[in-house]
């Protein structure tokens, strides 16, 4: 078995953020995501997901190393400003990296 | 009935009543939570229930009874925020967005407090014009997409229709799951009217009243939870968010009065036109300015001016249809 | 009542109107979206009332009024995959595992259809014997035990019964949770009689007819969502999804008429033998036949023989069952 | 009617037997699952609905003819874990904490027993009083603080009211959402009284009873599904959670008889006594005693128990109140 | 405090997987899982969760490393191919190493 | 673009606790956090999520390095006794590390 390194990058935002960020992860070049209901805190309050527009949502995306900055940089410049979110990347190693 | 009786009668209905219980449930930290799954069905639930009777009801009237009050209730959701605005920005103090997304909330309308006063007229036994939730699904996209534009900048010349904000205000005004569902089930109504109604009145017209209670259940926490940010808004909101519902209710309930509508009528669209709306314009504002802080609005339309109506605007907007009429 | 009322007077009940809303949200991409635990919800509602109520007409009737025609479901379930797999094979070149489980969908049964059906023929005062969801219920299982020993090589000769993936579909097609609630209700049923009947019939009973109608609302949805795969599937498979339900729906009519089953019987036995699961087959299917691609069943299933069938099959199985009764 | 026809007429309610077929499932490992937002949902609705209509008949009967019975129901819910608690320590040799949480499972009571047993007398038309449900809401606390006041060493002196695990346990005794929905309703019941009722009757009494049934059949699953964990509790425990409510219940009868319950009433409390929470009890246990092996107590309350006084404990109850008055 | 090393195995998948996972990880000799209800998209297309067969379920487990290694194979050649699923493994590190 | 290292601690535990481990992770320090809904099993047996009173949550909390060593340590002194649970620590990086 040889594992391949690749990048992780986890995002957690705004429900309502979901489509236009799967969006702007398919014209970064990503071929599929995982998206997980949750809710949280942060800087811009408790995102108690009691009603929909309070909820938030996981995005996960297993990328090649040069396209995981730049989604990390994309949503830096576009998103970061207007929207409750963090992101951030690991390291992942994977079976098929021609998948990714 | 005076006023106070009025108060009285609505405040102990199971719906005010199961309310207070949400909040008292928030606030007291127990924890009772709905599942997400629920808040949703039970939205679904109402405004499809709402919508198809409506439908009916305007298949019965026919289309001519109902454009000119219609048309009427439209215009007044479109005129608030235009006055909404300056007002937010002079005397508020808000921000250029700030002040569109709040005017956009309280353009719009908040289908739960239409349907509570629904509840709070039947309970009295008041007739009303039962095709009067055409009104609530008219006044709904209207206020959006005006507050967006002047939260664009729309004022200051620096709005453009072919920003992508404003087309996706305009898509989710028309789109949005609140409008499309009462549109929706309303066209479905008008459709079917009474046979169809027939079918299905087990469970769109039974059930109605007691799931309003659970919601309100629901929305009782859902604001009790919020009341926290009431610290957050500032004195100028919290005074709006009581200020506003009682200018805009009056002016909705001369209005109707003036179109021909019945007391019962003429409360209605007081009550929509001084509801604050938190399913469609919340959605359709977030996404379009995005730079607006949503504290600010949904906290105004949720945990200030939603109570107030609930409990004193109601009798209220109905007093003052009664004593117009008299 | 020609063809075109019926049509007209099914297209214009609430259920299919609300289908089309559906239809329409998803294809429009509005932001109406039902959470899953409601579409859960729906079903496992759906299925115990069907299978609840079945019970209880087959307490009143007598097994020994049922056992001919729900044998002759059954056989009909069975024959359909031996028939569709071949002509799958041959004409539609898919693979035998793609063959065998689309073969098990087509022959498996979908309630929702049934439950549309009878919706139908009850708008239309059109009597029917009230045991026939007994047929639904027996028709889910056998087609996909049948479809899965195709998909494995049963006519190779590859197949056997100790194949895990054939003992899965056995497993699954017994107690998979739509024949388990369906059989269960049914049983639960027709132990209680009347007397149960008259304790839950404000739930399974009052307001059943609103709940599809809701319910169908989401199938337009899931249904609209998967419009876009047509373009996957081929021509083949989408003259399949009309071809298929019209052939089967006819000799289920033909058969329901032979076996002496009243005009509303006979329409629902079309109805059956004419629809495709998605509930029951999908799950059993996707785990005994991993290397079929349920993009084909699902969307064949759901995105044409669905919608064929609950706006043009349900009229038109009706009016053939008038015409050979005439 | 004598005893096996008390049974037999129990065994073949909807209720029961789909508790049985959730069983069924869940033993058979069927693919059948309720989402947990229906679980919380159905919990929700038939707390709510059976606080609502005994806060209705509080009105109708007035507190003076209910506070004897309730006060009387409170006292037995407080001294069982009293008994309970030795008991356990020394014929089952539990620790401390785990006797404890035990005792206060079993002073506690289960709603979904006493909606059940009312469903058994409605059926086979026996009064009782309707403002029974108070004496439901007044025994989930009691026990749930004295269970856990003993679980945390009490008797050995080593309890203290500041231990924030007994903080904890106070709180959620009276703000857990069981409580708060059953007494909270409750009030909303007896302010808004029999003209409350008329508008939500279609919602909290016309479905009732099925859906009762519905969550009976999510019951048997989550007890089938713990059926594995019987071998765990031990000998002891099998016998305890089937002799403890045979013991109680019979205690809670002849206190309702002594009492002045009728016959229906009676049953009710003997019910009451003998049921073991699994709603308010675990919550409130498990952050207040949490060196207690939840295992125990929730697989005793729900695998044991339940179904015992579902399908026997019952119409056992019912006999012994016929027996007494006759 | 003494950290030790694991491996964290996740793995995505069609929901109707679970039952048949949850079996694998306990042959390869695993303590525990944690399983996620998500939805997301992929080269199967999109996994929208909108009714039980179109949803997702990812599951992660804590490992000692050769079982990660034992369980990414028996991934790949059982299940790899007829199912919609990706799988990685990345590197924790726990305080109970006995645990895992 | 210059990431930050950070850590990502991770803890799977009974639903019944999340608000005291939320508050838990307020006095180590914590900005935010971000809860899963989730069920799982281990060695305190199946937690199948059924009922409510067997469901689980996972909260994952992005911290800075000396955060996360006292968040693992009070964990293990105050809650893994009692309480069905896991937690892990790992490495990721962030664009803002002052959020964090
Ligand atoms: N330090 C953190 N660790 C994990 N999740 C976080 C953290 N901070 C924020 N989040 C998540 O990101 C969402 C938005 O964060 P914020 O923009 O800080 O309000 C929150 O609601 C949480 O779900
Ligand atoms: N690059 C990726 N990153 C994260 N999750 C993915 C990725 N690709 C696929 N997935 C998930 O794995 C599931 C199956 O993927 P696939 O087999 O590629 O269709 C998808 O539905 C996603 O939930
Ligand atoms: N090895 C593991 N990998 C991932 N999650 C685990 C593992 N062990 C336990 N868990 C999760 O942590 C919860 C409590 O674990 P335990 O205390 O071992 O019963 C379980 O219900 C799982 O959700
Ligand atoms: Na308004
Ligand atoms: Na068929
Ligand atoms: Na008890």
């Amino acid at each position: 078995m040889s594992l391949h390194p690749m990048k992780l990058v986890t995002i957690v935002c705004e429900a309502i953020l979901e489509d236009r960020l799967v969006e702007l992860l398919r014209e970064v070049g990503t071929n599929g995501h995982t998206a997980f209901p949750v809710h949280g805190s942060g800087n811009q309050g408790n995102r108690s997901a009691d009603i929909s527009e309070m909820a938030n949502v996981q995005i996960q995306v297993v990328v090649k190393p040069a396209i995981a900055e730049t989604l990390l940089n994309r949503l830096q410049s576009e998103l970061f400003a207007a929207f409750a979110m963090v992101a951030y990347e690991s390291d992942v190693r994977v079976l098929r990296p021609d998948k990714f | 009935m005076d006023f106070v009786t009025a108060i009285q009668s609505n405040l102990l209905s199971p719906a005010v009543l199961f309310f207070v219980l949400g909040v008292f449930a928030a606030v007291s930290k127990s924890d009772l939570k709905f599942p997400e799954a629920l808040y949703s069905t039970l939205t679904i639930y109402l405004l499809t229930a709402i919508g198809f009777k409506g439908g009916v009801a305007i298949n019965e009237a026919g289309i001519s009874t109902v454009w000119l009050p219609a048309l009427a209730a439209m215009t007044l959701g479109a005129v608030i925020p235009l006055w909404a605005y300056p007002c937010l920005r002079k005397l508020g103090k808000f921000s250029i967005s700030d002040a569109g997304a709040i005017a956009a909330h309280y353009g719009s309308v908040s289908a739960v407090t239409f349907i509570a006063a629904t509840n709070f007229l039947k309970s009295i036994d008041q007739p009303y014009e039962s095709y009067a939730s055409a009104f609530l699904a008219v006044m709904e996209s209207p206020a959006i997409i005006i507050g967006v534009m002047l939260g664009k900048g729309a004022l200051g010349g620096k709005f453009s229709f072919s920003d992508p904000g404003v087309r996706h205000a305009l898509r989710d005004a028309v789109l949005g799951k609140g409008v499309l569902l009462l549109i929706g089930a309303m066209i479905i109504g008008s459709l079917c009217g009474k046979r169809g109604m027939a079918s299905v009145e087990g469970f769109f017209v039974t059930p109605f009243q007691g799931v309003l209670a659970l919601f309100l259940l629901e929305m009782g926490m859902v604001a009790g939870r919020r009341l926290g940010d009431l610290k957050k808004v500032g004195l100028f909101l919290l005074l709006f968010g009581i200020t506003a519902p009682v200018l805009h209710g009056s002016a909705g309930v001369l209005l109707g009065h003036w179109v021909g509508l019945s007391i019962g009528g003429a409360t209605l669209l007081g009550v929509l036109a001084g509801s604050a709306s938190y399913i469609a314009a919340p959605a359709a504002v977030r996404l379009s300015l995005p730079e607006a802080n949503p504290t600010y609005s949904l906290t105004a339309a949720l945990a200030i001016t939603f109570p107030f109506n609930i409990t004193v605007g109601i009798p209220l907007f109905f007093e003052l249809a009664k004593y117009l009429n008299a």
